[in-house]
């Protein structure tokens, strides 16, 4: 018996967490496909109706439109919030006299809540408060800087807060993996007489691919799911020119008491998340299995 | 040639000339304006939510928002944190604190706990269908949680614990293990294979192995999943509101109830002055567990 | 009594990659085995086998007469030093010589007497708070034995434990082994590269390539009676010199020809030559090939070679003459006058003389 | 003892204050009030908050509520009946009637009245009018004139925060003057196809893009508040927005009909935002007797009088001497009354007072659509159909 | 021409350990300088101080006539080999050997070549596209090597390269890394512990103790005229005898008088002992004392020993006896008679002695 118990242990300790899951994530999939097929409201119902919250969800030019951003945000998101991240962990990794102030100074906008970052960010994007005031300000008359209040660029400025609020985590992930490689590793590359971007470019990064999972993981998350940053920057707005399927799912479960519909657009978005992040994460834990 | 005799250790390091080539120079000096630029930015809104909160209500409504106050009140600070009306009590953030801490603390822990236990069964103790569990588990990390709220609060209503903190606990440590299993299993993958053997050999069973080999080893990793766990928690709003009764009600609730206000005045430094307390601790965390960012943990365990 | 470790059989792969190939060994207590062979042969494969820290593919394992098929390290009781060190890298190095008796619940008083005893032998007392990355890389590899040698396991296992360490240390090191195993009369399993460390250490020496077990014997039965080619010329530094040869069976006896590219074939002659096939290939280590008037015995026999290389190494100097077509390697007096390019007399002991057969490469006397 | 949890979502300053009073008066008569305060998007997060908590099982005994929610809430089965109170107080014959609607799950009374906020308001600058010789307009015409005068004159005629909500704001005052109360019912409220693709609906939103023309160009995600303070500091002219508008002008110290003035928005009727509190299903006597109490505070005169008078809105029994409040206030409950008895008493579909969530969401879905862009009235119409279609 | 490695009371400190202490060492181009030394004693150290891959804390350190105080690794123009290995453990063994001179823009062609060149040599060509997590310990080091071998630096860097291959590979790659030496003319510096690839390959040999430089020599000179008791100790295996003995200055010249306990004082004499003090320490190599009859000379001396202990050793046996109240050690022919408690007569190689003040340990012959 305690043999028995030895030799599992490895697999009783991930049982917990792993019946959680199951439980908790995909019972809760399962719960919300079923009442994203019925017409429930305020709350839910359990009377299966077929596929209406899905035509519905289609036929909302707001959906489309949310659908849309997630792809322009994720992709720039994700994107440039990895290399940044990257960028600054590499140049942290410099031995700065002061990295201690930088790395904090980096990483705080992740500590600060946004739906007052939000404001501060209206502020400074907003064309006759902000910057382009200021910069008009010093004499620069023909400075202009209105993606707040342009619906075809105001997503990129959900964008820019985004990045703002979480590269600075994304390079703490980095220095994590940074400092992990081993120095001797390092210093038979500088001896091999590679450059320094060399060494991080083909041998550190390189030796940290499950760290991007790590982040990428975090990023696509923080994409998804995007939601009071888009409500405390542009409100969705101009129009709902920036609304995301997460802030379309919360206005229809919540504002609109609309909870099918908001079960239907979940679930297209965990298809959207299956269709990107498998064939990534196949990709990766099989080439660390060999 | 067989001079053995202690020579006197060379008149210290002083003679050798401190400057280096003119290109490493500016190398370095470059890096350091490019590392400031970027604080710059980082620290832009930040600069506008100081300035706001430390300008009266007065100044904001007429003045230039992003320029510095003209006099400086703390009056904001104080009402944010002990005078703002939060609903009826009008106490500020300050009895919310202790709700956030009550909550984020043990969630925290545990969450990064079992985190890096997943992560070392999964990363070093690898079975059969590991692959899969944790893909699985990954995979949750991305379940909206809106979609969260309803089911999950019929479960904590059903095991009893709606609406108390260790129900809150409950839900954070189960959204955080996805995360922190992540973290750490994609940490430990890349530590070497032989220290698990040595220990094996030494007669150290899983646990030992965890605790005494990779738990010190993981000092980073921990530091990350910790910001990134007490971030989450600590700045949750959705589960705080939800999961929580009159009483239990995390910082984060506070910090809405004072800014969010739809058909009452707006006082914008107040606002600021909230968000910024209500930021502290998280701020402290990075600072203190920043410091654990070491290189080297690793040095000479194996060879190759 | 059970063998204490006794394997039959055992095969291990890695994925396609065949490494040890049926292998059959057992030692019984107190005996010294000492694993030789060339790098890759599957050495440190066969301990991590032996330990249980790689499944094995075919087979079975019994330590102390148990199977250990399905039993985890920890309880298999046995004391590893790692090729590659695997110190552990957050704890001081009493710490790594102290975990495996705290893991083990060994009171605190033996842990410090064990553990200033074991720092007193592999002389690392100045060292003990520093952490291994601290460490030089002898003084790391030291760490390493000293994690196993605190214990008191049914059976030890080195992986080439003193490769990092100076000629003298090893040599104290080795005493030191050594001591231990009569002292404890300590089950050993010793991988080295050394040949001396072989010899002077084992009672049982495995010689093994490409993953099949050569040899088995004690080191004078390795060194004096190789069973093949490929340990004959494995074990000995310089290497036993190998020299195809023919046999010719005449009314003298058998004689033994070797041709040589600037002077006419040595004869030599050797009764117990009769009855071997005509092709053979000839062993004779350098040291069984010396100055005339330094060896004496019934079989010793001379011929005169032209010298090509002269190589002093300290105490000895070793020439190079040409013999069937091969170099052929004697180790002559370090004052000898020999010089590149004459022809001098060398002295062939064929008391010592192993036959091979040239295909085979099997031992044929 | 009586108890009560109260779910709410009036948190900060003024706001906060005004609840107060409702828990003094319930704890003076022996009641103990817990505050369950969830502020947020309109009542978005307490919303949220609320549905967690009733499926939980463990539901608050009031509950900040309003409008066709409070039906939608009975409907899901756990609302409970206050009627006892309301006929010992006489509910009927204080409320308006339109108001008391509101109030009644089929027959019973399921929630109780705590203001009417009147959402068809102008604000305008009372310097910046005089200055340039404009009057408050009466007709969507007058105000049209007077805007192309301001701007003319570099003044931006309509300070307007760039808001899904306060776009809806806007529009229904439009409506309500192009369109006129039966129209608006019609249109806004039983979404008649018919009406909803009208040409006085086409009207409507070229009346939208008109308007955005006198708006600045930064106001996309503009606060209210901050809309307000351009009218305070003269860089705007006019603001439309509720009567929650002049605790801004209040705070900062300015005077009704000296510095700012207010008005109801061209045309006839009255838009009412009611704030109510829905009494849901508890257990235990000491939770029912505090819901007993607490409809019968809300509605009581006092609290009435007192609430409303730090909220900026009216009371809703039509009893209650105004004798205190200022100037807009006592035009507000004039204008009520009026309007009560002409039946052009109208609930406000931005304040979620006429329509279901998903309904209004749909219309105001449109509505922004086409401020923020150059869709044509025409398309905006047939959107404006299909979205409602969409949403049933 | 300036020296190709020039380095100047060099001290290196971690923290407050001084692993250096004054090192003055100079090569020309095309030297093969071999760095000995105990365990611990700061060679890895120098080399990496060399490498600039740890600042120096006093001194100077010029490569090619150029100081290198401020220039950075890969700006010296070094490969490095080193003890640990340190492959980049995401690249197959390919690209661990080739990644150094794509970076440097070297043409496929050539990169292709070499490639094959160095796997060829270093017999790592089944495995080119393993990861090095894949490789047995000697196949790693061989990849380590091959990463420097391709390489055409200013100077070779060598940090026990060979440790953990068997002899018969160790040898193999002694010669290549000979060969490379002749052919391309370069220079390197070599840390080893195995004292015949030192003889073998160094032109000039540092022995080191405690990070203070105690000789700088050729081979022999460090062998035959150590310079300290150290050095005369450390080299050679097993080590020199250093026997305590007495100098009498009588009638018939200078006597030397060594006690030992069961039979009475040995006299040798020595004519070049006049003039010593009277206490001093001789050192007598064991292959300079054999058997009477094996070696000839004007100073071989004979006395009766007894025999303690017999240690054959395949080549040869070694016998110990006791002499000035220490072991010493002879070697004799693997034939031997010599048998544990029997008296038997040594001859001692007086031409070979070595005396050493006892105080200061210094030579002083
Ligand atoms: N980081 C460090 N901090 C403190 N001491 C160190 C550090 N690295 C090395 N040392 C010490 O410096 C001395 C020299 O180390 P070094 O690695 O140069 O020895 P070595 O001559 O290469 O020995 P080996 O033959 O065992 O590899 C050793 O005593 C070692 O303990
Ligand atoms: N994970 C692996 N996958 C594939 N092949 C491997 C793996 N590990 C080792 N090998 C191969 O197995 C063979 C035996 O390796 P092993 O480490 O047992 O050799 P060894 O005898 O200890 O050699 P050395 O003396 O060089 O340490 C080697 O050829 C090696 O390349
Ligand atoms: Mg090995
Ligand atoms: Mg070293």
């Amino acid at each position: 018996m305690a043999k028995w118990f030895e030799t599992h242990l490895p697999k009783i300790v991930l049982a917990p967490s792993f019946i959680a899951i199951l439980i908790f994530v995909y019972g809760f999939i399962a719960w919300t496909a079923w009442v994203s097929l019925t017409r429930s409201r305020l709350l839910p119902r359990y009377e299966i109706e077929g596929f209406i919250q899905y035509d519905r969800l289609f036929a909302s030019p707001r959906w489309d439109t949310a659908m849309n951003n997630l792809y322009i945000f994720g992709a720039l998101f994700i994107g440039v919030s990895m290399i940044l991240g990257l960028i600054l962990a590499i140049l942290l990794d410099q031995q700065i006299r002061v990295e201690g102030a930088i790395r904090t100074i980096y990483l705080y906008p992740m500590a600060l809540s946004m739906i007052v970052t939000g404001t501060a960010w209206k502020w400074i994007l907003n064309p006759g408060l902000g910057l382009e005031a200021m910069v008009k300000g010093w004499g620069y008359e023909n400075f202009t800087f209105d993606w707040l209040v342009n619906p075809d660029m105001a997503i990129y400025t959900v964008v820019l807060a985004a990045i703002w609020q979480s590269s600075g985590f994304v390079m703490a992930l980095f220095l994590a993996g940074l400092r992990s490689v081993d120095t001797e590793i390092i210093r038979a590359a500088q001896i091999d007489g590679i450059p320094t971007w060399r060494v991080y470019v083909s041998i550190i990064i390189p030796s940290m691919a499950p760290i991007f999972l790590s982040a990428f993981i975090v990023l696509a998350h923080l994409a998804i799911k995007a939601f009071d940053l888009v409500i405390a920057l542009t409100g969705g707005g101009p129009g709902y020119a920036t609304d995301l399927p997460a802030t379309y799912m919360y206005a229809m479960a919540f504002s609109r008491g609309d909870i099918g519909q908001a079960a239907a657009s979940a679930m297209i978005m965990m298809l959207v998340v299956f269709a990107i992040v498998v064939p990534y994460l196949y990709s990766e834990l099989r080439a660390r299995n060999d | 040639m067989t001079d053995v005799s202690a020579t006197p250790a060379p008149a210290a390091t002083s003679e050798r000339p401190r400057g280096r080539s003119f290109g490493k120079i500016a190398l370095r000096w470059l890096l350091y304006i490019v590392l400031g630029l970027f604080a710059l930015y980082y620290l832009m809104p930040l600069f506008v939510m100081l300035t706001t909160s430390l300008k009266s209500l007065e100044e904001i409504r007429t003045g230039d928002l992003l320029s510095l106050p003209r006099e400086l009140t703390f009056d904001a600070w104080r009402t944010a944190w002990s005078e703002a009306c939060t609903g009826i009590q009008c106490e500020g953030v300050k009895p919310y604190f202790w709700n956030s801490v009550m909550l984020a603390v043990p969630a925290v822990l545990i969450s990064t706990l079992l985190g890096a236990m997943n992560g070392y069964v999964i990363a070093q103790w690898r079975f059969p269908g590991a692959n899969i569990i944790f893909a699985l588990m990954l995979f949750g990390c991305f379940i909206p949680f809106q979609v969260v709220l309803l089911p999950m609060a019929r479960m904590l209503g059903l095991m009893g614990i709606a609406g108390t903190i260790p129900g809150l606990i409950f839900v954070h440590v189960i959204y955080g293990l996805g995360f922190t299993t992540l973290f750490f299993r994609n940490y430990y993958v890349t530590i070497p294979v032989e220290l698990v053997k040595a220990a094996k050999v030494d007669g150290a069973g899983f646990v030992r192995i965890f605790f005494a080999i990779f738990l010190p080893l993981s000092i980073p990793i921990i530091v990350v999943s910790v910001i990134w766990q007490f971030t989450q928690i600590w700045n949750d709003f959705l589960f705080g509101v939800s999961f929580s009764q009159a009483g239990t009600q995390p910082v984060t609730v506070a910090l809405n109830n004072i800014v969010n206000s739809t058909t009452g005045v707006k006082e914008y430094n107040v606002d600021m002055a909230a968000a910024i307390i209500a930021a502290l601790p998280t701020l402290l965390v990075y600072i203190v567990a920043g410091k654990y960012f070491i290189r080297g943990l690793t040095a000479g365990s194996v060879k190759g | 009594m059970a063998p204490i470790l006794e394997i039959n059989n055992l095969y291990k792969n890695y994925g396609a990659t065949e490494v040890l190939k049926d292998i059959n060994v057992s030692i019984d207590k107190g005996e010294f085995l000492v694993l030789v062979g060339p790098s890759g042969c599957g050495k440190s494969t066969l301990l991590n086998c032996i330990a249980g820290l790689e499944p094995i593919s075919g087979g079975t394992l019994r330590i102390d007469g148990h199977d250990m098929t399905h039993v985890s390290p920890k309880d298999r009781d046995i004391a590893m030093v790692f090729q590659s060190y695997a110190l552990y890298p957050t704890m001081s190095v009493a710490k790594n010589i102290t975990f495996g008796m705290k893991v083990r619940g060994v009171d605190p008083e033996t842990q410090k007497s064990k553990l200033a005893e074991v720092a007193r032998q592999l002389q690392i007392e100045p060292f003990l708070n520093r952490r291994p990355g601290q460490l030089s890389g002898g003084q790391r590899q030291r760490v390493a034995m000293g994690r196993a040698l605190v214990r008191d396991p049914k059976l030890f296992l080195f992986d080439e434990p003193l490769s990092n360490l100076d000629a003298k240390l090893r040599v104290e090191m080795r005493t030191e082994i050594k001591t231990l195993h009569h002292k404890l009369g300590a089950s050993m399993v010793y991988v080295t590269h050394d040949q001396i460390e072989a010899m002077t250490l084992a009672t049982k020496i495995v010689v093994m390539k490409g993953g099949i077990i050569q040899q088995i014997g004690s080191p004078s039965e390795i060194y004096n009676r190789p069973a093949n080619l490929f340990v004959a010329d494995f074990m000995g530094s310089p290497a036993m010199n190998l020299i195809p040869a023919k046999t010719q069976t005449g009314s003298g006896g058998t004689m033994i020809e070797i041709q040589r590219p600037d002077l006419e074939p040595i004869r030599l002659t050797d009764p117990r030559a009769r009855g071997l096939p005509e092709d053979i290939i000839l062993g004779l280590r350098p040291e069984d090939i010396s100055e005339p008037g330094f060896r004496v015995g019934e079989l010793v026999q001379e011929a005169p070679c032209k010298v090509e290389i002269v190589e002093p190494a300290g105490a000895d100097t070793y020439v190079q003459t040409r013999l069937g077509g091969k170099p052929l390697t004697a180790r002559l007096h370090s004052e000898t006058e020999a010089a590149p390019g004459t022809v001098h007399n060398l002295a062939f002991d064929l008391a010592k003389v192993s036959y091979f057969e040239p295909e085979s490469g099997k031992r044929i006397n | 003892e009586p108890q009560a949890e109260v779910l709410h979502w009036w948190t900060s300053g003024g706001e906060a204050k005004a609840v107060g009073v409702l828990q003094e008066e319930f704890a003076e008569n022996g009641g103990s009030w817990t505050d369950m305060p969830v502020a947020g998007g309109g009542g978005d997060a307490a919303m949220t908050a609320l549905r967690a908590r009733v499926l939980s099982g463990n539901a608050p005994t009031a509950v900040q509520l309003k409008g066709p929610a409070i039906q939608e809430w009975y409907e899901e089965g756990v609302l409970a009946d206050i009627s006892s109170v309301a006929d010992a107080e006489g509910w009927a014959d204080i409320l308006p009637a339109s108001i008391a609607g509101h109030m009644k799950c089929e027959d019973t009374w399921c929630a109780a009245p705590v203001n009417v906020h009147r959402v068809d308001w102008i604000w305008a600058n009372a310097d910046v009018l005089e200055s340039n010789g404009i009057e408050m307009p009466t007709t969507w015409d007058e105000f049209n004139a007077a805007a192309e005068k301001l701007q003319e004159a570099g003044v931006i005629p309509l300070a307007h925060g760039g808001q899904a909500w306060q776009d809806a704001t806007v529009f229904e005052t439009v409506v309500l003057g192009l369109g006129g109360p039966e129209f608006f019912q019609k249109a806004l409220v039983d979404l008649d196809p018919e009406a909803l693709t009208s040409d006085t609906m086409k009207a409507s939103f070229d009346q939208m893009r008109t308007l955005r023309g006198y708006v600045d160009d930064n106001f996309s995600g503009r606060d209210w508040n901050l809309a307000t303070a351009m009218v305070m500091n003269g860089e705007a002219a006019f603001q439309i927005m509720g009567d929650w508008a002049k605790g801004e002008f209040l705070a900062a110290g300015k005077v009704p009909g000296e510095d700012f003035l207010c008005a109801s928005t061209p045309g006839d009727g009255y838009l009412y935002n009611v704030d109510s509190f829905a009494m849901f299903n508890v257990d235990g006597d000491d939770k029912k007797a505090g819901q007993d109490l607490l409809a019968k505070l809300i509605v009581g005169p006092n609290f009435q009088k007192v609430f409303n008078m730090n909220k900026g809105s009216i009371p809703v029994r039509t009893d209650v001497a105004l004798d205190e409040f200022d100037m807009c206030a006592q035009k507000s409950s004039e204008d009520m009354t009026a309007a009560s008895d002409s039946g052009a008493l109208l609930p406000s579909y931005a304040h979620g007072m006429a329509l279901r969530g998903a309904q209004a969401g749909a219309i105001t879905d449109v509505v922004t659509a086409h401020f923020n862009s150059d869709m044509s009235s025409d398309e905006a119409v047939q959107m404006l159909a299909d979205a409602v279609a969409n949403s049933m």
